[in-house]
């Protein structure tokens, strides 16, 4: 059994794993975002943090046979369903060691052991592709469900529309979770969209839909249970509403100066981490020497691995030409 | 060898790849209650069921993007865009997505898929339902794009499509749809291995879709000794039997639905050129519609493809002082 | 002043003019039926049989100014807006004298001088090309209003999602028309559709939408008459879903086998020339002696028109060439 | 002369139209606000207002066509698209709107409209982010296709796009947007006008976009005697300008960033072949880039497009012995 595996079936019924995987996803892209910074990172990068909880919300209710369509956002989400830190940051560095051979990039994660299909840089472009696999174990009659994971921004393109309208009119075992974070690039939502509760568009579909607090991994999980729920037995496609908060800019060096003044202090009052940090304390899971100690652990484990990745060997000239066709396979 | 439509040789692979294997499934705008407007997918529902089967709504972005993530689940999924034209509205899963799958996973996911598209004009349908457009899918690697030109080719050509392991664009000439021809069910075909139709030792015409038979027509009425290669796949296209071809023959001409400018028939003239240069004994070139949009009226529209009688005449202009012909339009005096 | 503005003006408050033009869009898309059975026409034809009511209203209301994007079903439209029955037909029939100069047929009729857009053969073709001509307006400080007529089907399209949402964030002028006529080809709306009234879908983008009987050209005229109201007074957009049906088949031979039975005959008994002429006569402007005077005419001036366009001359080769740009204007 | 960002060169382009002509308006994802993700449309909000410079939603078919409607309605619309990818969902709108509306009216409409795109690789955004795609509009009767190379270019080319008459599609090499150059702002570029860059006896090259740059360092570096044609316009391109440099050099080379197969390069090569045949010493022949998708690390995607090193090594073998040489990846046996 693979790491991939084993560290998605981590967060089974294990609350202290959801929390300690959160602190990595958020060392992670805190990590990123140096790196990036000091040229150590080419191209772009897109982060999560402040969208932890419904990452790892989502990856502790799906089976690993699940699959999900998600995005260049897709760090936390490609960490959370099991891809090592390692296999994650290695791609984002362009290393052979990368989940992708170091050819797809930051926007580009997969790992088919636990169902991470390749993230899409293309708004919209995992929505179908996610139906298109639900309808596959539709065929199949497997209990297997197709998640797609997509921002605010996203609501507004066509392939939302349609995918939401084939799955409804299919029943298709899909769940489209909607991230939204508020911003679509430097765009307000409210600037784009002329409705604040996004998931009610799945009205158009007679789809049920619901809006959740997507930083409360709790809340997260339940709600995707019941639409996981509803998926496997036949039910057909929910759509839900995370609502989240991007606690970085966009992309690269942006740093978000388009935010109303107070707006990001508000929203880190109801950061992930310590949401759930409060419900483990509360709960009697953790303390808060034990929270220390999974810090500087995770911290530690992250630059070990930058270390470690810093050292990988890049791909070859020959290696770019592979895997272009059935015939260009090795 | 039984004798069949050319749309029906198309429902006859379909018939024969979905009975062999479990995993292909067919979906698109009226395929199944309706049986296809060009009727390409009659009797499948019958035969195969309304879960293999299905009629979508008009969303191409949605279901051809579907048919991606069902490959990707280990269907192998048929889908059809009744005008080729409404990939307008959804070549991002196609190029973007489909294309890139197996490159971007390296090799975790494969996108067994065929879009099945008809294409090109004759029918009467208007520039925005007679065009050819393999431009949009035919520079991207990770694609294979095909034409077939005759029930045989339809029939062997898309059961190697569906069985082929990556994502293959597979365009029908509509215009052929009811034209007849002998099937052989056991004859293969390979993507990428063009026919020979004729040989002859004076010239070598390559040619796509009705094209093939339009030269065919050309070449008998000529009188010249031709080779006559029909493609059938465009991506990858097969440069060992165009390039044998004209090494003995000397001479090319490429004859192609598509504007002068910008089809795929210049990436035939630039490789054969690039490799044969110094034996060609006269400039390779095309026979190619003008730079226009599709006329609707009839007679208009019947020029605007090239035609038996214009491939002959620039044959026979072409062997008779190895130069090249002009084009209709400009030997006619009616544009540049 | 053109043929085309005087036969549309001519509808300008004459409800007898409304049921004429209705009359002669019946004959002339039976005749136009008969002569794609016979071979005279090539390529295709889209009936609007049953739809007549919404065309003529539609018309009635707007100014020659306002413009519509309407699709290959679009014959009854565009008599109705103005073009004349003559150069509807030549340039089905691929005449010279068509609209289009016969090179655009069937599907692709267009008149300026009556806000005739040409009319797009794509699903979803012509909705954002109406938002756009209402952004014009609107930069232009013009009251003038553009409005887009699609079908059911269309609803289904991802342009309809982006165009609706684009048009309400920027309040545009526009006026989008679903002439709901139960069948999108040979699919029943339902196949395809999740829900009962597509108008609700507006409610995705928070725009005002409403169902009218579209059998009825004085509910159609109401209905309109408030929302381009809105539209001309900065109120923007509204989405009206006309319930009408299509009498005859999808195109060229179609037959609609596909219909239950029964189900024509249902829609029938509220066949908008039945309909206006009922309204006409409780009203005392026609008499059963008129309407079939008035019939007779219609038959004779349609049969003229068919003698005339036979004998108009063709495109020529270089007419082809014309108008592809700018430059190759003449 | 003020030297200016190529990005800079783009905004005093659309700042200097739209003070000129109130009917110029432009739209795109985050272009208002936030002056654009490559900042190529930086002040124009502030200068011209809300009304004629929007951020729209991610809705590229929408608001694409709306800049069709727009153009129809006498505005004259510059759409961003920030990516020339996205045209994968909104083909539909450029190529089968209003590429035929012109047409289709015969002349009742025009449609005015500049799309432009950010295009090419080198940034490392990976292979749904680094594509050329000319493929998709080149052949399209109708449009017309622009490509600048550096900032003079793209402000000279910019205005003519925009003063157009038809539907331009404008493609910005996104490695190009910081590199500096002078700008006249009175030098008036005509499209479909090539411009001869460096002249010589010895080779012609045709190039466009960033490949342009490349070019003209591999020429400095082989010290070959070369014409070096910056193409501008690839719709309609200037036959002219690159008949009458062969007909004098005899020697063709094109050097395009775009795969081996499909890209728009065989249309120059074609049309050479066909026209200078008899009096070419050597087989014209193009530099691209291999057939797959853009890698994303560093090394491999400089490898990837056409360079400076390995267009002087073709450059230099094919003079040597009047032969095309083989493709780096050939060369380097990496691949067929
Ligand atoms: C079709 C398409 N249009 C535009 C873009 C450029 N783009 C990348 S991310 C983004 C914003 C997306 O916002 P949202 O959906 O809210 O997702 P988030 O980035 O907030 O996760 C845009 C416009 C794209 N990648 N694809
Ligand atoms: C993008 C696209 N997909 C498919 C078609 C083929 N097609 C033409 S008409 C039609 C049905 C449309 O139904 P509806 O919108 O209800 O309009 P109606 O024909 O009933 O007026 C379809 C699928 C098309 N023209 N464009
Ligand atoms: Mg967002
Ligand atoms: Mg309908």
């Amino acid at each position: 059994m693979n790491n991939s595996v084993e560290r998605r079936s981590a967060l089974k019924d294990n609350e202290v794993a959801w929390f300690e995987r959160m602190l990595e996803i958020r060392e992670f892209e805190k990590q990123t975002n140096l790196l990036f910074a000091s040229g150590s990172i080419r191209g772009t990068t897109h982060l999560c943090v402040g969208q932890e909880a419904l990452a790892v919300g989502i990856a502790s209710v799906l089976n690993k046979d699940d699959v999900v369509a998600a995005t260049y956002r897709g760090h936390g989400l490609a960490l959370a369903l099991g891809l090592s830190s390692h296999s994650a940051l290695a791609e984002i560095m362009g290393k052979a060691t990368g989940c992708a051979g170091g050819l797809g990039g930051s926007m580009h994660l997969c790992d088919s052991s636990v169902g991470i299909l390749p993230t899409s840089a293309i708004i919209g472009g995992g929505m179908p592709i996610a139906a298109g696999a639900a309808l596959a174990f539709q065929i199949q009659k497997k209990s297997n469900v197709a998640v797609a994971v997509f921002g605010d921004g996203a609501t507004n393109i066509g392939a939302f529309h349609e995918t939401l309208n084939l799955a409804a009119i299919w029943k298709l075992p899909v769940i489209f979770i909607c991230d939204n974070n508020v911003y679509g690039e430097y765009s307000r939502f409210n600037i784009t969209t002329p409705i604040e509760d996004l998931h009610t568009r799945a009205d158009s579909y007679d789809m049920p839909n619901l809006k959740i607090d997507g930083m409360d991994i709790y809340t997260v999980r339940t709600a995707l249970e019941a639409a996981v729920e509803r998926a496997r037995t036949g039910g057909g496609p929910t759509l839900i509403e995370a609502k989240t908060y991007r606690f970085s800019g966009h992309s690269r060096a942006d740093t978000a100066p388009y935010r109303p003044e107070g707006e990001l202090a508000e929203w880190e009052k109801r950061d992930p981490l310590k949401v759930t940090q409060e419900h483990l304390i509360a709960k009697g899971l953790l303390s808060s020497e034990k929270i220390a100690k999974m810090i500087s652990e995770t911290e530690e484990f992250i630059q070990a691995t930058i270390k470690k990745v810093l050292n990988d060997p890049e791909p070859t000239v020959k290696d770019m030409f592979k895997n272009i066709l059935a015939e260009s396979k090795n | 060898m039984p004798a069949l439509r050319f749309r029906q040789a198309i429902v006859a692979a379909l018939t024969d790849e979905m009975s062999a294997d479990p995993t292909v499934i067919t979906f698109g705008e009226d395929i199944a209650a309706a049986e296809g407007v060009f009727k390409a997918t009659e009797g499948l529902l019958a035969t195969f069921g309304p879960e293999r089967v299905r009629d979508t709504p008009i969303s191409e972005m949605a279901f051809t993007g579907a048919a991606v993530g069902a490959a990707m689940m280990g269907m192998k999924p048929v889908v059809e865009i009744m005008f080729i034209e409404f990939l307008g509205v959804a070549l991002d899963q196609l190029v973007t997505e489909a294309a890139k799958m197996r490159y971007l996973s390296q090799g975790q996911y494969s996108v067994p898929m065929v879009v099945r598209a008809s294409s090109g004009s004759g029918l009467g349908f208007g520039c925005q339902h007679s065009q050819t457009l393999e431009n949009w899918v035919a520079a991207t690697p990770g694609l294979k794009v095909v034409t077939p030109s005759d029930p045989q080719s339809a029939y062997s050509l898309l059961r190697a499509s569906i069985a082929d392991p990556d994502p293959v664009v597979f365009l029908e000439p509509r215009i052929l749809y009811a034209e007849r021809g002998e099937v052989d069910f056991n004859l293969k075909m390979k993507l990428g291995q063009a026919r020979v139709l004729t040989t002859g030792s004076d010239l070598t015409i390559v040619a796509l879709g009705n094209m093939v038979n339009v030269s065919k027509a050309a070449i008998a009425q000529s009188g010249v000794s031709a080779d006559l290669i029909d493609l059938g796949t465009i991506v990858p296209w097969d440069r060992e039997t165009v390039l044998n071809s004209v090494r003995k023959s000397k001479r090319l001409i490429v004859v192609e639905e598509a504007p002068l400018s910008g089809g795929w028939g210049s990436e035939i003239i630039a490789t054969v050129t690039r490799e044969l240069f110094s034996s060609l004994v006269s400039a390779p070139f095309r026979i190619t519609t003008p730079d226009i949009p599709v006329p609707f009226n009839g007679s208009l529209e019947a020029k605007f493809a090239p035609n038996a009688a214009d491939v002959c005449r620039q044959i026979l202009e072409s062997m008779k002082n190895n130069s090249v012909p002009d084009a209709w339009w400009v030997s006619e005096g009616v544009a540049k």
